[in-house]
Order: C-alpha cells, then sequence, then structure tokens
C-alpha cells in the first residue's frame, strides 16, 4: 500500500499525562482520513507532533516510506505537510498575501518584498481550487470562513501535499461547510492527501475515506468509512452506546417571557446588524435561531444581556423593559447567558472553579456578607454544581484554565442554569465539545425547559438547532424571517431560508 | 548589651571634646556630611573636603583618625550620616550644602553635646554655627567682568532653581554689570533642575543665538551643557568671542577646547577656608556656637578667578579689582535680593 | 517668524536626536512583542560606554573619537541588553520588571565602575565630543539649508536617517514582516517556521544598540561626562515616544520631534510674544501634560502589538 | 501542584536573593574590595544596634506603601508607574495641612494623612480615567504624571507654601508622626509611628484583595475585562478604584516622608525614587501585601546598610542597587529556577 504518511506507535506525554500512548495512523495517497476522538483525547497533540510543533518520546513518522525527523514546522513545511489549525494561525493587521508569504518571502533586488509577485501567485493558486480569496484585505476584515481558506492557502503556497485540518468545520456556517467540503474534494482530486479532526460523524461519513479512532491518548483502530455507520463510530469513540436523538416531550409554551419589539442595534463599526427584529419566547419552551454566522445574532445577543447599548426598540423580560439596563440589573432580572465564546466571556480563566461558579452572585447573600466574601459558602455551592453537571475537575480550587473545553462549558452550564433564569440564553452552547458532552448539555436544555424556563438557542448547527428547538427562527439580514416547527421544515427548506429565499404562505420557497 | 555600651561611649567621648579645656589638637575631630552632589562634585563639597583634609593634615590626623567624610546618595542619608559621626564622638560636624539645613538644626537640638556647622544656609543652636557667603559680592565682581568684555551688550544668566540662594547670584551679577554699564542687557532664565544639561544646553542655544556673548551660570550639572555649547560655537568659529563665567569653583578646565578656553572667569567659593577656620576655632576652644558666619571678600571666603590670562585681560583685572575695593570699604553695598537690585539700580 | 523657526529648529534637533533613537530601539522591540521599559537604563549604559570610552581612547583615535565611542557604545548596549533577552525571551520573565531591574542595574554599574575606576562620583569632560557642523551641499539650499542644515549635529540626521530605515527594514523587507508577525501573534509565526525567539533576541539586541546609541549620543553632544545625572528621564520619554508614536519608527520620530519642540518652546518662549505671558510652570510641563491630550484627545487608543509583553512558550495556548 | 507552587513561592524569592547577594560579593571581589567586610559594614549599617535598626524601619515603611500601591493595581492588570508621582503629591498635600491647618492633634494628625492619601489617589484617577473611558495606556500617563508632579509641586512650595524659599516651614507637632519615644528607644533614629500606618495598609490591602468582593472584581476584571462586564461589573470603575486606592498607598509614602521623617517638603530637583522601588517590592513580594512587607524590610535594610559600606569597607553604595536589580531579574526569570529545582529533584515525579 502507498502511504503518504506513516505515523506508528507515536508516543508523546505532558508533564504528568501521556497524550498520546502508542498510537498508529497510516494516510493513503489521495484520501481523506478522519481522525476521531473525544475532547482531550489527543488528536490535536498527535497532529502536532506531525507538524514538527512537538516532538514525540517515542514512534517513528514516515513521509512517502522513508523515515524523517520532524523537528519544527520548516522541516515538515518542506516535507509537503501543511497544517490547518483548529485556532486560526493568522496575524490579525496583516494582510492575505503578507499572511500567506510569511516565513518565505519573495523578494526584489533591494531586499524589498515583492507583494505584487506574491499576489498574483495567491491570486492563481485561490483561483485554482475555487478559494475565492482577496489577497489584498486585511485578515481582521474578512470572515471566519474566509481566513479558513486563507489559512487552506497558506499550506498550498508552501506545496503541501498532505493537508492536516483540526476541527475545521467547527467555526463554519453550514454553508462554508459545504464549500469546505467541495474545497476538500478539489484538493483530493489534484492528488493532495488530508487529515480530517472533527467531532461530526455526519461529516465523517460524507467526505472520508477511512477513519482512526482514539480514545483517552490510545490508538482503537482504522476502519473504512463505507464499512459502518455513525452509531458504530460514537461507540468507538466514547466506548459506549451514544444516543443522537434527544428524547424530549412536547412543549407546554405558557407566558411570553422574553419580547423584543422593533430592536435596532448597531455594531462596533456603527452599521446597523439587527434592523427592526421582533421575537417573543414563552416560558416552557426552547426557541433555536437559525441563521448564518454575522446575520446580527450576536449583536441581538448582546443586546438582551446588556453588553451592548440598543439604538432603539424595546426588550422586555417577564414584562419588565430591560432594554437600557446594565448587564448586572438584567441578570438580575432572571437572565442566564451561556456565552459564545467561553474563553472571553465565560470564565475568568485564573479564577479557580470555585470562584468562577459565583461570577455573577459573589455580592449577593450567601456567598458575600456586607461585602466580605464568605468562600465556605462559595465553594460548597462549587462542589454541589461540579458533582451535579459532572465537570471533570481536580478540585474546585483548580484554575478553569486547566479544564478541557467541555468541562469548562459544563461548568459555566452548571452556573447558569443552577441561578434557574426566567430566560436562558445558550449561544453555540456545544461547539467544539464531543457527542458525549453535546448529549449532555441537549438533555440539561431541555430539563430547564420543562422546569418552566423560557430558553433562547442560537446555533450554526442545524442538527443542534432541529434536534432541541420547538421552533425555530430564521435570522437574515438582521430581522426574523421565518418562525417554524422544526416538523413542519427540513434541513433543505432551512438552509435556503438563511440564505434569503422567502416563504410565502402556502409554504413554497421563492427567490 | 552591645548598644547601650556603644551609647554610653558615645556620651563619654562627646562629653570630653566639649568640656575639654586642655585638649590638644589630636584630640580634636572634624568630620562632614556631602549632600548628593558628593564628595568628589568639583564644587562646594570637593572645596569643604580639601578645606578638611588640609586641616587635617596641618594637624598631624589623617582620614577616618580625627577627619572623615560620609558621602549621601539620597536626601534619606543625611541624618543617618551625621548621626553615626556623633556616635563615633567626632567634635565637630558639618553639613554641607543647604539641603543638610533641617537635619543640621534636628541633630543639633538631639545631641546638643556635639558641635555642628551647616554651610550654605543658617540654623539656630547653640552647639551649631551657620557658615553662608556673600555670593552676591562674588556674582557682583563676575558681572563686572561680564560687562567689561561683552561686546554686543547682552549677557546672560542661567540658574538652577528659581531659589532665594540663586537669586542672590543672579542680583550681584546684574548689580556688577549695569554698575559698569546700566544700557547693558542681562537674559535671565531659570532651568529648575541643577542636572539637566540638555536643558542647560538649550538655554545657552537660545542666549548665544539672541546675541548674548558672556553667560554666567550658577547651576550645577545644568551648566554642562552651557559649556557644552559655549565651546561647541568656539569650535565652529574659533574667531567668535563666546565666554562662560563658572561658578563655586575655578571652571576653567571645563572650558577647555583646543588652544582657546571659554571659561571667563569664575565666582569661587572658597568653602575650603571657611571651612577651616571654624575647625580652628574649635579646635581652640572658641567654637562660635548660634552665630551665623558670612564668609566675603573681607574673610578671603569669596573670589574670582584669573586663570584665563588671555581672557581677563590687565584691563577687566583692574576694573574688578576697584570694584572690589568699593565694596572692601563700603561705598558699594551689593543686593542680595531682587529688591535690593531694583533699589541698587535707581541708584545708579 | 523665520527668527524663531531659525533658532527653534536645530535645538529641535539636538534635543530629540538621543530619544528618536532610543524609540527607535523600543519600537523594534516592542513590535517583535517585547516590551522595553528599560529604555532608560540602555542609555545610561550608552552614556556611561561612550563617554568613559571617549576620555580612553581619545588619544588613539583622535578626531573619530566620538565615532568610535558611539560604536562602543552601541555594540556594549546591545550585550547589555541580551540580560533583558535571556531574562524575559528565555526565561519567560515579567518584561516590565525585567526592564525596571534594566535600569536600575545599568545605574549601579555605571556609577559603581565610575567610582572604582576615577575614584569620583563623575567623569571629567571628554575633550572630543561631537560639535555641529553646516551639512555640505544641503545647507546652501535657501532658506531650508539655513533653517535645517546649519549649525546642526551630524549625529541628528543619523538619528533621522536611522527612523527611515528603520521604517524600511520594519515594513518593506521579510526580516521586518516576521518581527512584526512575531509580536502579534508568535505562534502563527512559529507555524509559518519562524524563529520566534530568535526574531525576539535580535529585536531586543537592536533595541540595545539603538538605546546604547542615543545615550551615548546624549553624553557626547550635551553632557559632556557621565554621573548619576546624566540620564534622568530621557529614556522614558523615548518609551513614551514609542508609544506616542503608535510602535512606528516614523511615529516615533515624530513623536520625539514633538518633545524637543516642547521642552524648546518653553525657553524660546521668553522671546516671542504669545508665550511670553504664559507662567514658566505651564511652559515647564507642557511637553507631559501635550502628550497626555494628546493621547487622551487626537490619537486616542494606541494599538500595541498584540503579544507584546507576552512570554511566548511553546505548545502552549 | 498547590503545595508544590506554594514551596515554589517561597523558594523562589530566597533563592533569588542568596543569589543576588553572591553575585554582590563577586562584584566586590573583582573590583578589588573584601566581600566579608563589604557585607559586615551592609549588616551593621543596618541592624548593628538600635539607631540603625530605628532607621532600617524608617526606611522600610514608605516602601511597604509604594510596593503596596504598585501590587495592588499589578492586581487590576494596571501597571502604575506612576507612584513616583503619587507619593510626591502626597508627601505635598500632608506638608500643607500640616503647616496651614491648626487643630487639636486627635483631628489635625488624621486630617494631614488623609489628605496626602487623597492627593495621592487624585494623582493615580486621571490615569484610571484615561485608561477606563479613553484606553489610554497608563504607563505612558503615568510617567507624564510623575513628571507633572514633580514641577507643580516644586512651583506650589516655592509661590505658595513659601515665598520663594526652597524649603517649607515645618510642620505644626499636632500633625506629626515622629515619636520621642520611638527616638529615645533607638537613639533618636527617625523612626516614626507611620511603620504602624504602612502596616495597616498592608493589611487592608491584603483584606480587600482576598477577603471583599470589592478585590474579588478588581482581580477579576484584572484577569479577564471581558467576562467581568459580562458577568456585571463596572469594569471602567475597578480600573479607576484601582488607580485611586493605588495611589492612595502612594500618597500615603509621601505622607511618611511629610509628617514622619522630615516634617517639611522642599524643592526636589530630582524624583524620590520611592515609587520605583516599589515596583521592586512589589514583584519581589509577589504583589501580596505579606510579600510586600517582607520585600521592602529586605529593601529598606539594603539601602540603609549601604550607607556604611564606603567608611567601612570602600565599597561604593551603589553595588547595593545592583544587588537589588539582580534579585529582581532573578525573580523575575524564576521559570530558571523553577527549572533547576525540578531538575534537582528529578526522578520524583512531578505532578502537575
Ligand atoms: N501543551 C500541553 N501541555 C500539557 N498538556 C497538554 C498540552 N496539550 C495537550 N495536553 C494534554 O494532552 C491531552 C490531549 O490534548 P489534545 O489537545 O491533543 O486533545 P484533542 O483530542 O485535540 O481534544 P479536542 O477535541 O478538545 O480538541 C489533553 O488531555 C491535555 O491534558
Ligand atoms: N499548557 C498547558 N498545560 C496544561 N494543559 C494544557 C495546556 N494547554 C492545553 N492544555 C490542556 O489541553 C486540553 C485540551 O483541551 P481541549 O483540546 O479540550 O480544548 P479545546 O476543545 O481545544 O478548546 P476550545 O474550546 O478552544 O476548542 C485541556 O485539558 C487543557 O487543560
Ligand atoms: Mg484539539
Ligand atoms: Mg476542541
Amino acid at each position: 500500500m502507498d502511504y503518504a504518511i506513516e505515523m506508528l506507535n507515536i508516543r508523546k506525554e505532558f508533564p504528568g499525562i501521556v497524550a498520546n500512548d502508542n498510537i498508529t495512523v497510516q494516510l493513503q495517497k489521495g484520501e481523506i482520513h478522519a481522525l476521531l476522538g473525544e475532547n482531550g483525547a489527543g488528536k490535536s497533540t498527535l497532529m502536532n507532533v506531525l507538524f514538527g510543533l512537538y516532538q514525540p518520546e517515542k514512534g517513528e513518522i514516515r513521509v512517502n516510506g522513508k523515515p524523517v525527523n520532524i523537528t519544527n514546522p520548516n522541516i515538515a513545511n518542506g516535507l509537503g505537510i501543511g497544517m490547518v489549525h483548529q485556532h486560526f494561525m493568522l496575524v490579525e493587521p496583516f494582510t492575505v498575501t503578507q499572511n500567506i508569504v510569511l516565513g518565505s518571502e519573495p523578494t526584489n533586488k533591494f531586499g524589498k518584498i515583492d507583494l505584487a509577485k506574491a499576489s498574483k501567485e495567491i491570486k492563481e493558486l485561490s483561483d485554482r481550487y475555487g478559494l475565492q480569496v482577496d489577497p489584498d484585505a486585511k485578515i481582521s476584515d474578512i470572515s471566519v470562513g474566509m481566513q479558513q481558506r486563507v489559512e487552506i492557502l497558506k499550506t498550498l503556497y508552501r506545496g503541501a501535499e498532505v493537508l492536516i485540518f483540526d476541527e475545521p468545520t467547527a467555526v463554519l456556517t453550514p454553508q462554508e461547510i459545504n464549500e469546505l467540503i467541495d474545497i476538500m474534494r478539489s484538493l483530493i482530486k489534484e492528488g493532495k492527501s488530508i487529515i480530517l479532526i472533527t467531532h461530526k460523524l455526519k461529516e465523517i461519513m460524507e467526505v472520508c475515506d477511512r477513519c482512526t479512532v482514539i480514545r483517552k491518548g490510545k490508538g482503537i483502530g482504522t476502519v473504512n468509512v463505507a464499512d459502518t455507520n455513525t452509531t458504530e463510530l460514537a461507540s468507538l469513540m466514547v466506548g459506549r452506546e451514544v444516543s443522537f436523538k434527544t428524547e424530549k416531550k412536547t412543549a407546554e409554551p405558557k407566558d411570553i417571557v422574553l419580547a423584543i419589539k422593533d430592536l435596532f442595534v448597531r455594531d462596533s463599526r456603527k452599521l446597523d446588524m439587527v434592523k427592526g427584529l421582533n421575537l417573543d419566547v414563552r416560558a416552557g419552551e426552547i426557541v433555536g435561531i437559525a441563521g448564518v454566522d454575522g446575520n446580527g445574532q450576536s449583536e441581538l445577543i448582546e443586546a438582551i444581556t446588556g453588553l451592548s447599548k440598543t439604538r432603539s426598540g424595546s426588550v422586555t423580560l417577564s414584562n419588565k423593559e430591560i432594554t437600557r439596563l446594565s448587564p448586572r440589573k438584567i441578570t438580575e432580572s432572571g437572565l442566564g447567558h451561556i456565552p459564545q465564546d467561553r474563553h472571553k466571556y465565560g470564565l475568568v480563566l485564573d479564577y479557580s472553579v470555585g470562584e468562577n461558579i459565583v461570577l455573577q452572585t459573589y455580592y449577593q447573600k450567601p456567598y458575600s456578607n456586607a461585602s466580605v466574601l464568605k468562600y465556605n459558602e462559595i465553594f460548597d455551592k462549587a462542589e454541589k454544581i461540579i458533582e451535579e453537571y459532572d465537570v471533570r475537575t481536580p478540585s474546585v480550587y483548580t484554575k478553569a484554565r486547566a479544564l478541557s473545553g467541555g468541562n469548562q462549558q459544563k461548568a459555566i452550564i452548571g452556573r447558569e442554569v443552577d441561578r434557574s433564569p426566567k430566560l436562558l440564553i445558550a449561544a453555540q452552547p456545544t461547539r467544539g465539545l464531543d457527542v458525549g458532552a453535546i448529549e449532555f448539555i441537549h438533555r440539561k436544555l431541555i430539563e430547564e425547559r420543562d422546569k418552566g424556563s423560557a430558553i433562547l438557542l442560537v446555533s450554526f448547527e442545524l442538527d443542534e438547532i432541529m434536534n432541541v428547538s420547538d421552533r425555530i427562527a430564521v435570522m437574515f439580514d438582521g430581522k426574523i424571517v421565518a418562525d417554524v416547527k422544526p416538523e413542519d421544515t427540513n434541513e433543505q427548506e432551512l438552509g435556503l431560508l438563511m440564505a434569503g429565499s422567502q416563504v410565502d404562505k402556502a409554504g413554497v420557497i421563492s427567490e | 548589651d552591645e548598644d547601650g555600651a556603644e551609647d554610653n561611649t558615645a556620651t563619654e567621648g562627646n562629653e570630653e571634646g566639649t568640656s575639654g579645656e586642655d585638649a590638644t589638637s589630636t584630640d580634636y575631630s572634624v568630620a562632614m556630611v556631602t549632600d548628593v552632589g558628593g564628595v568628589d562634585d568639583k564644587s562646594f563639597n570637593q572645596s569643604a573636603w580639601e578645606g578638611i583634609q588640609a586641616w587635617g593634615e596641618e594637624h598631624g590626623l589623617s582620614q577616618g583618625e580625627g577627619f572623615d567624610y560620609a558621602q549621601s546618595t539620597d536626601k534619606a542619608d543625611y541624618m543617618p550620616n551625621l548621626t553615626r559621626f556623633v556616635r563615633d564622638e567626632y567634635n565637630l560636624v558639618y553639613g554641607i550644602g543647604f539641603e543638610l539645613k533641617e537635619d543640621i538644626q534636628k541633630a543639633a537640638e538631639q545631641y546638643p553635646d556635639t558641635n555642628f556647622a551647616i554651610v550654605d544656609d543658617t540654623v539656630e543652636a547653640d552647639n551649631a554655627v551657620s557658615i553662608t557667603f556673600k555670593e552676591h559680592q562674588g556674582s557682583f565682581l563676575v558681572g563686572v567682568a561680564a560687562a567689561m568684555k561683552t561686546t554686543t551688550n547682552k549677557v546672560g544668566f542661567v540658574g538652577g532653581v528659581d531659589s532665594p540662594l540663586i537669586k542672590k547670584f543672579e542680583s550681584g551679577f546684574i548689580a556688577g554689570v549695569k554698575s559698569v554699564n546700566p544700557d547693558i542687557e542681562v537674559d535671565v532664565q531659570y532651568a529648575e533642575s541643577f542636572a539637566d544639561a540638555a536643558k542647560g544646553k538649550l538655554i545657552a542655544t537660545n542666549m548665544y543665538d539672541s546675541g548674548v556673548d558672556v553667560i554666567y551660570h550658577a547651576s550645577g550639572a545644568t551648566g554642562n551643557g552651557v559649556f557644552n555649547q559655549a565651546k561647541d560655537i568656539k569650535q565652529n568659529d574659533p574667531e567668535r568671542e563666546i565666554w562662560v563665567i563658572g561658578v563655586d569653583r575655578d571652571q576653567h578646565d571645563e572650558g577647555t577646547i583646543g588652544d582657546h578656553n571659554v571659561t571667563l572667569t569664575s565666582m569661587v567659593k572658597r568653602v575650603d577656608v571657611a571651612v577651616q577656620d571654624v575647625a580652628n576655632r574649635g579646635m581652640n576652644g572658641e567654637f562660635p556656637g548660634g552665630e551665623k558666619l558670612e564668609y566675603g571678600l573681607e574673610q578671603d571666603g569669596i573670589d574670582f578667578a584669573k586663570t584665563n590670562e588671555e581672557a581677563m585681560t590687565g584691563e577687566i583685572i583692574t576694573a574688578v579689582d576697584e570694584y572690589k575695593e568699593k565694596i572692601l570699604s563700603g561705598e558699594i553695598e551689593v543686593p542680595s535680593t531682587i529688591e535690593d537690585l531694583e533699589a541698587f539700580e535707581e541708584s545708579l | 517668524m523665520f527668527d524663531i523657526l531659525q533658532s527653534i529648529i536645530p535645538t529641535v534637533l539636538f534635543y530629540s536626536a538621543p530619544l528618536i533613537l532610543t524609540a527607535l530601539g523600543g519600537v523594534f522591540s516592542e513590535r517583535s512583542g517585547v516590551v522595553n521599559i528599560g529604555l532608560e537604563g540602555l542609555m545610561v549604559m550608552g552614556a556611561f560606554v561612550g563617554i568613559v570610552f571617549n576620555l580612553t581612547f581619545a588619544d588613539v583615535f583622535g578626531v573619530w573619537t566620538p565615532w568610535v565611542s558611539l560604536i562602543a557604545a552601541t555594540v556594549i548596549g546591545a550585550l547589555f541588553s541580551l540580560i533583558h533577552a535571556v531574562a524575559s525571551i528565555t526565561f519567560y520573565a515579567n518584561q516590565v520588571v525585567s526592564g525596571v531591574a534594566i535600569n536600575m542595574l545599568a545605574l549601579g554599574i555605571g556609577v559603581y565602575l565610575t567610582k572604582v575606576w576615577y575614584d569620583k562620583g563623575q567623569t571629567d569632560m571628554v575633550n572630543q565630543p561631537f560639535y555641529t557642523t553646516d551639512i555640505p551641499v544641503l545647507s546652501n539650499i535657501p532658506l531650508i539649508g539655513t533653517l535645517f542644515f546649519e549649525g546642526v549635529y551630524v549625529t541628528s540626521y543619523l538619528a533621522i536617517i536611522l527612523a527611515f530605515v528603520a521604517w524600511y527594514v520594519l515594513y518593506q523587507t521579510p526580516f521586518g514582516l516576521r518581527l512584526r508577525a512575531v509580536g502579534e501573534h508568535p505562534m502563527a509565526a512559529d507555524t509559518n517556521g519562524i524563529k520566534v525567539e530568535r526574531m525576539r533576541y535580535i529585536a531586543v539586541l537592536l533595541s540595545g544598540a539603538l538605546g546604547g546609541l542615543g545615550g551615548s549620543v546624549f553624553a557626547l553632544t550635551i553632557a559632556s561626562n557621565f554621573s548619576h545625572s546624566t540620564i534622568v528621564g530621557q529614556g522614558f520619554m523615548s518609551l513614551a515616544a514609542v508609544i506616542f508614536g503608535k510602535w512606528h519608527p516614523l511615529g516615533a520620530m515624530g513623536a520625539a520631534l514633538f518633545f524637543g519642540l516642547a521642552q524648546s518652546l518653553s525657553v524660546v518662549s521668553a522671546g516671542v510674544p504669545v508665550l511670553e505671558n504664559i507662567p514658566q510652570i505651564i511652559l515647564l510641563i507642557a511637553p507631559y501634560l501635550l502628550t497626555i491630550l494628546a493621547l487622551a484627545g487626537f490619537i486616542g487608543r494606541a494599538d500595541a502589538p498584540r503579544a507584546n509583553g507576552v512570554p511566548y512558550i511553546k505548545g502552549s495556548r | 501542584m498547590t503545595a508544590n507552587n506554594r514551596l515554589f513561592g517561597i523558594l523562589v524569592p530566597v533563592i533569588s536573593v542568596i543569589v543576588g547577594l553572591l553575585a554582590g560579593a563577586i562584584i566586590m571581589l573583582a573590583s578589588g574590595h573584601n566581600p566579608i567586610e563589604g557585607y559586615a559594614a551592609l549588616w551593621r549599617g543596618a541592624f548593628g544596634d538600635s539607631y540603625t535598626l530605628g532607621e532600617t524601619i524608617r526606611r522600610t515603611t514608605p516602601l511597604i506603601l509604594t510596593g503596596l500601591a504598585v501590587a495592588f493595581a499589578f492586581k487590576t492588570g494596571l501597571f502604575n508607574i506612576g507612584a513616583e508621582g503619587q507619593v510626591i503629591v502626597g508627601w505635598l498635600a500632608s506638608i500643607w495641612v500640616g503647616v496651614a491647618v491648626e487643630a487639636p492633634m486627635i483631628i489635625h494628625l488624621p486630617l494631614a494623612v488623609l489628605a496626602g492619601a487623597v492627593a495621592g489617589g487624585l494623582w493615580g484617577f486621571i490615569p484610571g480615567l484615561l485608561k477606563a473611558k479613553l484606553g489610554v495606556h497608563e504607563v505612558i500617563i503615568t510617567i507624564m504624571m510623575n513628571y507633572i508632579a514633580l514641577h507643580v509641586t516644586n512651583e506650589i512650595i516655592r509661590s505658595i507654601l513659601t515665598d520663594q524659599a526652597t524649603t517649607t516651614e515645618p510642620i505644626a507637632a499636632t500633625a506629626s508622626l515622629a515619636s520621642t519615644w520611638l527616638q529615645s528607644i533607638t537613639f533618636y533614629s527617625r523612626v516614626h509611628y507611620g511603620v504602624l500606618i504602612a502596616l495597616a495598609a498592608a493589611f487592608v490591602m491584603w483584606f480587600i484583595i482576598e477577603r471583599t468582593t470589592y478585590g474579588y472584581e478588581l482581580k477579576a476584571v484584572g484577569f479577564n475585562r471581558h467576562a467581568s462586564n459580562y458577568a456585571g461589573m463596572n469594569v471602567s470603575r475597578n480600573i479607576i478604584l484601582s488607580m485611586v486606592l493605588g495611589g492612595a498607598f502612594a500618597g500615603l509614602a509621601g505622607t511618611m516622608e511629610g509628617l514622619g521623617t522630615y516634617g517639611t517638603i522642599s524643592v526636589m530637583s530630582g524624583f524620590t525614587n520611592l515609587g520605583f522601588d516599589g515596583i521592586a517590592v512589589a514583584l519581589l513580594g509577589s504583589n501580596n501585601a505579606f510579600g510586600v512587607v517582607l520585600a521592602a524590610i529586605l529593601f529598606g535594610a539594603l539601602k540603609e546598610g549601604a550607607g556604611e559600606m564606603p567608611t567601612a569597607a570602600g565599597v561604593p553604595t551603589e553595588l547595593v542597587d545592583i544587588i537589588i536589580a539582580l534579585i529582581i531579574f532573578f525573580v523575575a526569570s524564576s521559570y530558571i529556577i523553577r527549572w533547576a529545582l525540578l531538575r534537582f529533584k528529578k526522578g520524583g515525579n512531578i505532578d502537575v
């Protein structure tokens, strides 16, 4: 068999942890090979070893059958290995071209970077793979999907034959995911080979040829995708049966909890992003907001939660106007919020888990008295929450930074849900999490609904929207353009709605 | 305990020192505490130390045995330094510079058995003597020299920090200039620092550009900038007549530029003379406690430098000496404040 | 008006030159992601070396002494900054703190050695400082020649030229692109095969070289000797120029010239009718006040290089 | 992990100090001095008898406060390089009240102390406000504020507090922190009651930071501004509060010099350096109150003892500055010490 890459019996240790324990992955030429595993299983670590960012303690790497020693990314690049990282490796104030040539810049005879030449080459490369990247745009001005394509271009520019994608779809909208899949296929057609890390089993089934499963740092095995199904993959990964369809009773909506009227919100560039939006959410129902990223979802959430000011319109929570209240007053009025960016907003990473649990309530009884903190009460509470929400942490005194993404998310959800908010906003609550964690979080959201909370779920994952919501509001260009029941629609229809197509009364979609 | 023992001996020593009418020359010991300028500041600290060394050698003493100094790098060092000498049983402790005023005052009150002296300021205590100088007299004389030397009828004065002490220099200088020729303009600028050479140079550039040809500086290290600028002009145009007047001691060395020297003269403060004088009086049991001694031309405490023979022509020296006589005879009362200066100028 | 300009411009030039040079050093260092609050100390070291070298070798090098002294100060400045580099790049030290230590250390060493070598707290004045000259050819241009190129220090133009060189290097060459990338997103640079630590070392050494150069230019054009009070705050002003100039070489140069102008105005004011009646204290604090107002008002938020001050630890996020 | 960290937290400064002193010894040897004599003189100068002990305490007092001033801001992610200016205005304000007000001690003294704290706080308020509202870099603003404090204070001393003199009248006895009793037991050192204020301030800082909701907010804002905002904290207010309280501590340091040590204020031709030394103290003390006190004692002793070195051992006092700088380097580069310690006990498994 012709292998582009062989990673044989790789072992990589971090202080106190064996991240990769005797893992073997063999990438055939011209295949898309999936790497599957729970959060923290060791996938990124393995790929960082291949890319020369980490040195393995044991094991051998072969490229085209020849043993190699990859001690830094330069060597990997030289061997034709390129990596699209989970967290983008782009310099924001630079242009696309500058980012792509960085490290291998063409120069003219005065030692000046020949940007014009580079820009032209990049344009050609971009056209060849249908990437549609503007070489002169600044990274900070382009969308996440575009940034990812810049990352791909970066590897191609360096002549990569093998591309590693680390969770590329976690940050993409459904449309962008489809585009990415097309791009991957055209890369294969050009003779490249691809390693794809993803938590989305559907994607594996759709594009991958084979799949290697890793569990807790150990290689479980490699399967032909054609010979398996999602259920089998999931149980291989987690080591037990996993259900995908979340069980739930039909909703029993009660009074209106959240009422938004004619809301206008501007973003930091002073452009209107929410343009006259109207929406009601009732107690006991989950309303899912479907939409392509950048249609005003973030601004909507920021406006409801008081993180940014509304331009006009009103937001009421249980009949109380909260439009111009401070975040604290809004929280006190009964709002819970699982933020989209858990590292930026959800947690103070350098605080202990316990201190994070009282992030909004530290000034209230019983956590403090006359401004003096009562740590016993705080940590008691935290103990209860980590227990109830299965937050895996050495202790409540451990810094939040040390937790894996999934466990950080569980801690946030525990904190928000525990306050029994009247309204719970969950923004991308499962982004980047493995199926086990996703299942748990969905169950918790439904439990809350059943206890009578109103829940607003914002997600780019149509699966999630379809599975969890009782009602789906499609957001496009700053407005709610459709309000449908999941059982009355399908992903295709939603996709079109999200792209701005109109639905007439009869349910017929017109352009 | 040890501390107690040391304290006791300290007290005994002091008693001996002050009450000992039969004190021989070897018994008497003298020390000085510098201000932050340090003992080698090429200024009054250095001069004071030279005085003390001269005094010590004269009486067969050596550093550490009979006389010594302590360096202060920070205002906070003054008091510990003074106290150290008190406890080391020195009979007379000098504080050099007006910055030590409060500390000498306090030390004098706390240690009545030790004698103190402050240079450049005054304190009130029976066991302390205040040594000041009639800088205005010296400034007057160099003002005369400046007036004689200027060809543009514009001279300059660069002060360090605006304060009564430096005003004394300014007043005397202007009075000297105007005595020779009331039409000469005097450009006065303060750098607001004794250590800002850049500011000194900025001011000097500005003054020389505007036609000033003699600058008298009373500004410590800020004056480095003044010298620097004068020398730069001289380097580029050796024919141009450009002068600096130094302060506190003879700053002839600072003015050397090739074969030329831009230091016209310097207002010399003989701190060494004053320090030796007081030490001798103390040694002879005649310590002038509580007195405010003001050293001027009369006591040879103030002088002007004649090192630059080329520049200080006989004519200038004669003129300066004439005014010196007038001051000594009381014919001229040199103003030491701006108010006095105004009155003085009217009387011209 | 012409007269006023004629008296202001040369003073601005000589006052600003050391600040420009040192600020350029700051730009390099901070652009690479290493905060350099030790500019003051680097200047102290430069002034110390420049003076000591000048005093010691004046007989050997004659009229070339000041230039050779500058080179010596530049080299020693670079070597001295190695301490900051090792601490903050290799040992992940808090860069602000390491910079503060640099400041203390430079002054300590400078004065200590002065005392040990010369047995006094300050050196003598040098015999071979820089002198002003008329720049050949350029000074013959009417008006402009008189204003800008007569009676100036060559070092002032060295500083200005170096600012443009720094701009070219940072914004036009691969080296500059890499250096800035390292300061914005070191991990991205790393994955592109750029040696982050090496880039940062080079940048810090450059800041040491330029800081040393700035300090020695100050010593050999303005102070003429070395003592504990030779460099008092010029390094901090240079740091201010870095930030005021938004971490851009030409911006930093502009800021340094602005500081020079403010200082010069406070001196020249006596002869200028509009400025004459302003209390001296206002003129004294004007440079500082104007900087604050400028930062608060006109240029607002300055975006530091994103990874500035953050040690790059491979494999961490 | 926690136990290990705590151990490192203690070992790192201790080792740094030892290595710093060793380096100082090598420098003395290299420059032809006897290190044993040098350090003996240093020790005598700092702790030799009750007088030097008193002076060491006196010198430590403002260092504790400037150390707290810097540490406090650090906790909120701010770098207060302006302690220097805050010291100066605090000193000025306390003297102003001490000279200009007539009142019984029970009112006068607290009023003068308060004035110093308020002035320092005000000097911290301006950079805090600019940072919070306009995002202006606090480092540059505080540097500028230092110079403004220096010049304005000098001007006020000359034109308002005196008639063109360089030193004010001494404060009224009713505003003085000086203690004849403390002086009498320390052979007339200048140790004063201010040390109690400094220790109390350290306790207050510890309490605010570790035990109150204010401290919780301040630290949260320091760690993560966005999350703090999300959690309903007023980020701007916390930034300002942190600078104001830090400034107040520094202002108190100036007050110590004014009401305790000198009783006057003089025109200054340069900075006091108390503020800059505060940065070093804060660092060596790991930005925590107890650590700051210990670090201030160490630096106070080094600086006080230095005065004895030139006379007793011929060693220039600057050696102490070099030693302090080296200690700071080693603490800041604690990674190397941790690494060395881990190497040292290699074999034992390293639990993270
Ligand atoms: N730099 C590091 N230092 C120490 N430990 C690390 C480091 N990086 C990863 N680990 C450990 O290695 C394990 C594997 O991490 P890795 O990032 O490879 O997981 P992953 O499979 O990519 O997870 P995810 O699906 O969440 O991206 C983790 O449990 C973590 O504890
Ligand atoms: N420097 C480090 N030291 C110790 N552990 C680390 C370090 N860097 C990463 N880790 C660990 O790596 C593990 C991997 O985290 P994980 O991959 O689950 O996060 P993630 O899912 O990639 O985060 P995100 O939410 O950004 O996707 C975590 O357990 C984290 O604690
Ligand atoms: Mg990963
Ligand atoms: Mg992940």
